[in-house]
């Protein structure tokens, strides 16, 4: 992936409020990369917004798995990163994801793996590796400084700080505080930011504070739940606006 | 110089893997209580609870207010103690008990209060059982001027008339819960017009009466991370106070309620030991009541903060959220999980659980008040219970040691609870 | 540096005029008091009593055991109460409150129990009314590893159980006074099984349990000159920890019962003063209970010290060995007379004399408490009136100045007296 | 009076065991000056013995205190001086006292003076002048340094130190801290110690510490009171003894 400010957009797989056309229109709208999140019904980290994109992703493929991981191929994006739970993969099966996934997309992301399963990031690395994908790493404000040192020196492609506890939930935490600190440790590694995320003005304190590229999804989602697209498409382009400035 | 810190610390950033984070229920459509925090709480507590830094600066007004309630506390070696037991281990103490409601409760509750005012809250609510979190909330409210209302278990509210009298005298409003104040306690009420409450009823009590109520605000009193980051004030001043005397502790102990005084007490030094920078062999031992052995015999799992389900789930040890203690004396350690640091930091193998019973933590609390004077609140009389065991270690290795106590409460208001372990001469 | 002093002071060697001694009975051919005084107190403390020296050396295991009760205490800043007053006046307190029996007593009974201990002496015999001093000697005893017998006021045995459990916690013996224990105890029960008791009844006790017995001596709580030496520990750590904030007091405020907590604070500073090395402005105000009001109102002439008449006769303002105060809960307020010593600096003009009704003091204790979170012992609010009318003179005159308050206990045992001082809302 | 060390023996006027004959033995024995108590019903400082030697003084002049001053001439002392209180002597004149007795002493001692009536020690320096007397003064243990240094400065012919609270009765005070605060105030003006001194090994010891001068009185009053006139003599001889040795 180019290494210059990314805005990300993610959307679920399966939730039929997100059309392939739509995405497109995200693409030629300022979306550099296209997160898909595989639904599964833990969703640890994931605010009211994305939940409910989850259940819808859930009702319509009625729990196979499987199909919603090939339809990553659907979208077209020049850069995809499939963003999925650690620990439903690994009951799944890493191999059977990254078989399936692995041709359509730049990178897995497991947010959960640095917080739940540290022990099996080289299990990552090498699987990722072996698929010839980049490695991404999640992690939360409450990170252990050493171990951001320790990922960054993987050469990811990118880390992604969730600025808040859970997707969609804004929450009063001093964001460019956080960033500022996670950004002294990654030196060049690229740091994306996400959750909550939805105005323009945030993404220009973040991209101050040391963001290289922000993610944007609850947002989105909820425009869509409220028969919106255009004003989804018009906020993707206001964010990217904001971010270059 | 007055050695009290300028700064709390915490530990997050230096542990050796990430803090998992609250969650919101499991089920996809259930309520989010991730979204109910900043209803609940004051905007800095949020940040402070999810903010990446070391270090946060403790704001003047607070650091004023430790100055009054006697901070820095003193750090008193326990030498009678030691020669009565025989051991040549040094036995400190970290005296947390000469806050004025007699126990390190303040040294969060005048923080929580502070952030509170600042922006513009002009009333804090909070629960209490035995009484000495609402008198800490009563005092800081007291301290920042703000209103405070307390809502007490009914049978403690009955049975612990002192404890009321010292809210109501640092101008705090106790109301028995459950009351005719809230839906919940009506109900409640209904059902059984003597329930002598719980504290799962008086949280709820609580927090419909934030949610309720304009520019009010709970104050928590544990658990929470940014209730241990206030603690660490006790464990930053004991290093400073341990480097003067020229001694490093080999143990640590302290009781474990919710976690927030061992928490306070241990954690500047485990993340002296995580960066690399002494204190590589402290033992830290939290000690727990047989009653509630969330350490020793709980899950490490997700669970509800709080018996109400109101909070987020957090990762910790626990008994599950509708666990029913035994009717302890130490009603600080009756609680059904403990903080997600401390939880982490012991399924990292980062400290040692103990759990003693009540009668062997009184009599081991009376062993050292008849030689030191001091006597401890019945939830530190559990942490004596392990210095003890310690001491006794080192007596029969005959080996030289530091033993650091957090000694967080003294017993002045708990005495009903003495009178029933001493010893009939 | 722990800023504990290392020697007590003693004020008399600067005085203005000789302290006039003891005296036995009037009567020649009267029974000798002064004889009596070895074999009621160690001799260490009779040497005290007379030492022509200004410095006395505190000995170390006495000032270990400082320490270990929490000494230097705090010298704190009252801001918040200075802001809520209006006052210019900088108002500061020093907390003898975190000792852990709630008052200054201990900085005397752990002295008394020590020399005793040095000398032999296997127990330590006392009274105690509302159980403040008995606490403190309960405490000291076993610090020095004494055994304990407290004659403890029969109205106060029933109605404070708590500080009779307290004392028992430290090991000490409780009775019931008047007792069977001994001959006047048993002549007391036979005219009515009932009575209540009295100081008076629970020293004769005492005393003659004291003077029964081999290696026992009695402890005393206030009044004699050593006990006024060893609470300058107060004044001692006061004056250097103003020093260290760089402001001079301009007004000393203390309670007075028998004078000890008061003259701790004050004889330092008065003792710069006469020595010509400063202080030359500083107003001393010593503050009495309206219900005992031998300052302002008494004589200045000898008279015994103990209503029972077993100690010798102390020139000092007194309203008569057989006073009946009116029960008032600031119990340590009820004495018919007055420390020689500060009896003396009244004489001489070098402090003033101030009293309050309790109710006043009540409530200007809620005052300081509801900004300050702490709650004063009911004595040391009678001290918190006049801090408050002081206060209230420097915002009047829109003046700056210093005002030094000797916060000697705590209220978390008087909480039923506060009890009944809560405004009703 | 001389400025060597001196032996002070207290007796008191009118007490019929003191002997004029006695008093002479021991003059002859190392009694260099003899103290003369004047008995008043108010023994503020004096114990048990010498109250019983007042008792039985005031019993047989049957407070005819001008008889018992005249009997100040009746012994036979190179050097005395008169022990009374102020507060005695000033209610019957102070000129009263001195016009009985002043031909007859060295010097007037009141051992209140300072104490209860500090505002008229010029009167007492005034009266003694007047007389031709010397001055001494009588200080407790517990005397303010200033004013020891003030005495001292009118150039007394001793300054008496009260070992004890009171007369006769031993208490465990250290004299000999005491003796050594007090004589380092007075410089060269003799200090004279008294109260409970009864057996040489005191007398070495005091001397030891500073003290110029010793009195003793209960102690002979108790041998009198005892039958034991010829040990008093005795006591007398080995303090002196004590003294020079
Ligand atoms: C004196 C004392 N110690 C310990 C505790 C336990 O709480 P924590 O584990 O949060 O320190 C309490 C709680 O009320 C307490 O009052
Ligand atoms: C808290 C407190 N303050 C003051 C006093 C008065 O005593 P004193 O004048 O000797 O300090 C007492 C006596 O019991 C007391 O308990």
């Amino acid at each position: 992936m180019s290494s210059g400010r990314r805005l990300i957009v993610y959307v679920t797989l399966g939730d039929d409020l997100v059309k392939p056309q739509l995405i497109q229109r995200f693409m030629h709208s300022g979306c550099d990369v296209l997160e898909l999140g595989l639904p599964t019904p833990l969703a640890k980290y994931d605010g009211p917004t994305i939940r409910r994109s989850i259940a819808r992703a859930l009702r319509t493929c009625d729990g196979r798995v499987r199909e919603l991981l090939d339809m990553v191929r659907q979208f077209d994006a020049e850069q995809k990163v499939l963003f999925t739970y650690f620990e439903f993969a690994a009951n799944m099966g890493l191999r059977e994801v990254y078989s399936r996934a692995a041709e359509h997309v730049e990178s897995v992301l497991f947010p959960d793996l640095l917080i739940d399963y540290p022990e099996r990031v080289d299990e990552y690395v090498a699987m990722s590796r072996e698929y010839g994908l980049e490695l991404t790493f999640f992690v939360p404000t409450t990170v252990p400084h050493r171990l951001v040192t320790r990922i960054a020196s993987l050469d990811p492609a990118f880390v992604y700080l969730g600025l808040m506890i859970s997707t969609g939930v804004h929450l009063p935490v001093t964001a460019e505080r956080n960033i500022g600190v996670i950004k002294r440790l990654l030196g060049q590694v690229p740091l994306v930011v996400g959750f909550a995320v939805r105005t323009p003005e945030q993404v220009r304190r973040y991209v101050a504070a040391g963001a290289d590229g922000v993610v944007v999804g609850s947002a989105i989602l909820k425009m869509l739940e409220e028969g919106e697209a255009e004003r989804s498409v018009e906020l993707v382009r206001s964010l990217k606006e904001a971010m270059e400035s | 110089m007055t050695g009290i810190p300028h700064r709390w610390y915490n530990v997050i950033p230096d542990l050796s893997r990430p803090l998992p984070p609250p969650r919101d229920p499991e089920e996809l459509g259930a309520e989010s209580r991730i979204e109910l925090l900043p209803r609940l709480f004051p905007d800095a507590l949020i940040d402070q609870e999810q903010t990446s830094e070391r270090w946060v600066e403790i704001p003047t007004e607070v650091f004023d207010a430790y100055r009054t309630l006697g901070r820095p506390t003193p750090l008193v070696r326990l030498k009678r103690l030691e020669r009565v037991l025989g051991t040549r281990a040094r036995i400190y103490a970290k005296r947390e008990d000469v806050n004025p409601t007699g126990s390190h409760k303040p040294n969060t509750a005048v923080a929580q209060a502070y952030y509170a005012r600042q922006e513009g809250v002009k009333k804090l609510v909070t629960e209490t059982g035995a009484g000495q979190w609402g008198s800490a909330v009563a005092l800081a409210s007291a301290v920042m001027g703000l209103r405070c209302t307390v809502f007490m278990t009914r049978s403690s509210y009955l049975t612990k008339p002192y404890r009321r009298t010292l809210m109501l005298s640092f101008g705090a409003e106790v109301v028995s819960s459950p009351s005719e104040r809230t839906e919940i306690g009506r109900r409640f009420l209904a059902s059984d017009p003597n329930h002598p409450g719980s504290l799962g009823i008086a949280i709820s009590e609580g927090v419909e009466t934030v949610l309720s109520e304009e520019s009010t605000k709970y104050a928590v009193g544990s658990v929470m991370n940014f209730t241990i980051l206030h603690q660490t004030v006790i464990g930053l001043e004991a290093m400073r106070q341990m480097e003067e005397e020229g001694v490093e502790p080999d143990v640590i102990i302290g009781c474990v309620g919710g976690g927030s005084n061992f928490g306070g007490i241990a954690l500047p030094f485990i993340g002296s030991r995580l960066r690399g920078e002494g204190y590589e062999r402290t033992r830290i031992i939290g000690v727990e009541s047989k009653g509630a052995p969330r350490m020793t015999t709980g899950r490490y799992d997700y669970e509800f903060v709080d018996s109400a389900g109101y909070l987020p789930r957090l990762k910790m040890y626990n008994l599950g959220k509708d666990f029913l203690p035994p009717t302890i004396h130490a009603a600080g350690l009756r609680y059904h999980g403990l903080s997600p640091i401390v939880s982490l930091l012991l399924r990292e193998h980062l400290i040692e659980a103990r759990s003693y019973q009540q009668e062997e933590a009184f009599a081991a609390a009376l062993k050292l008040t008849r030689v030191e004077g001091l006597l401890p609140a019945p939830e530190t009389a559990h942490a004596v219970s392990a210095v003890l065991e310690e001491a006794e270690r080192y007596r029969r290795t005959n080996e030289e040691g530091v033993i650091l106590l957090c000694f967080s409460g003294h017993g002045l208001l708990d005495l009903q609870s003495y009178e029933r372990f001493l010893p009939s001469e």
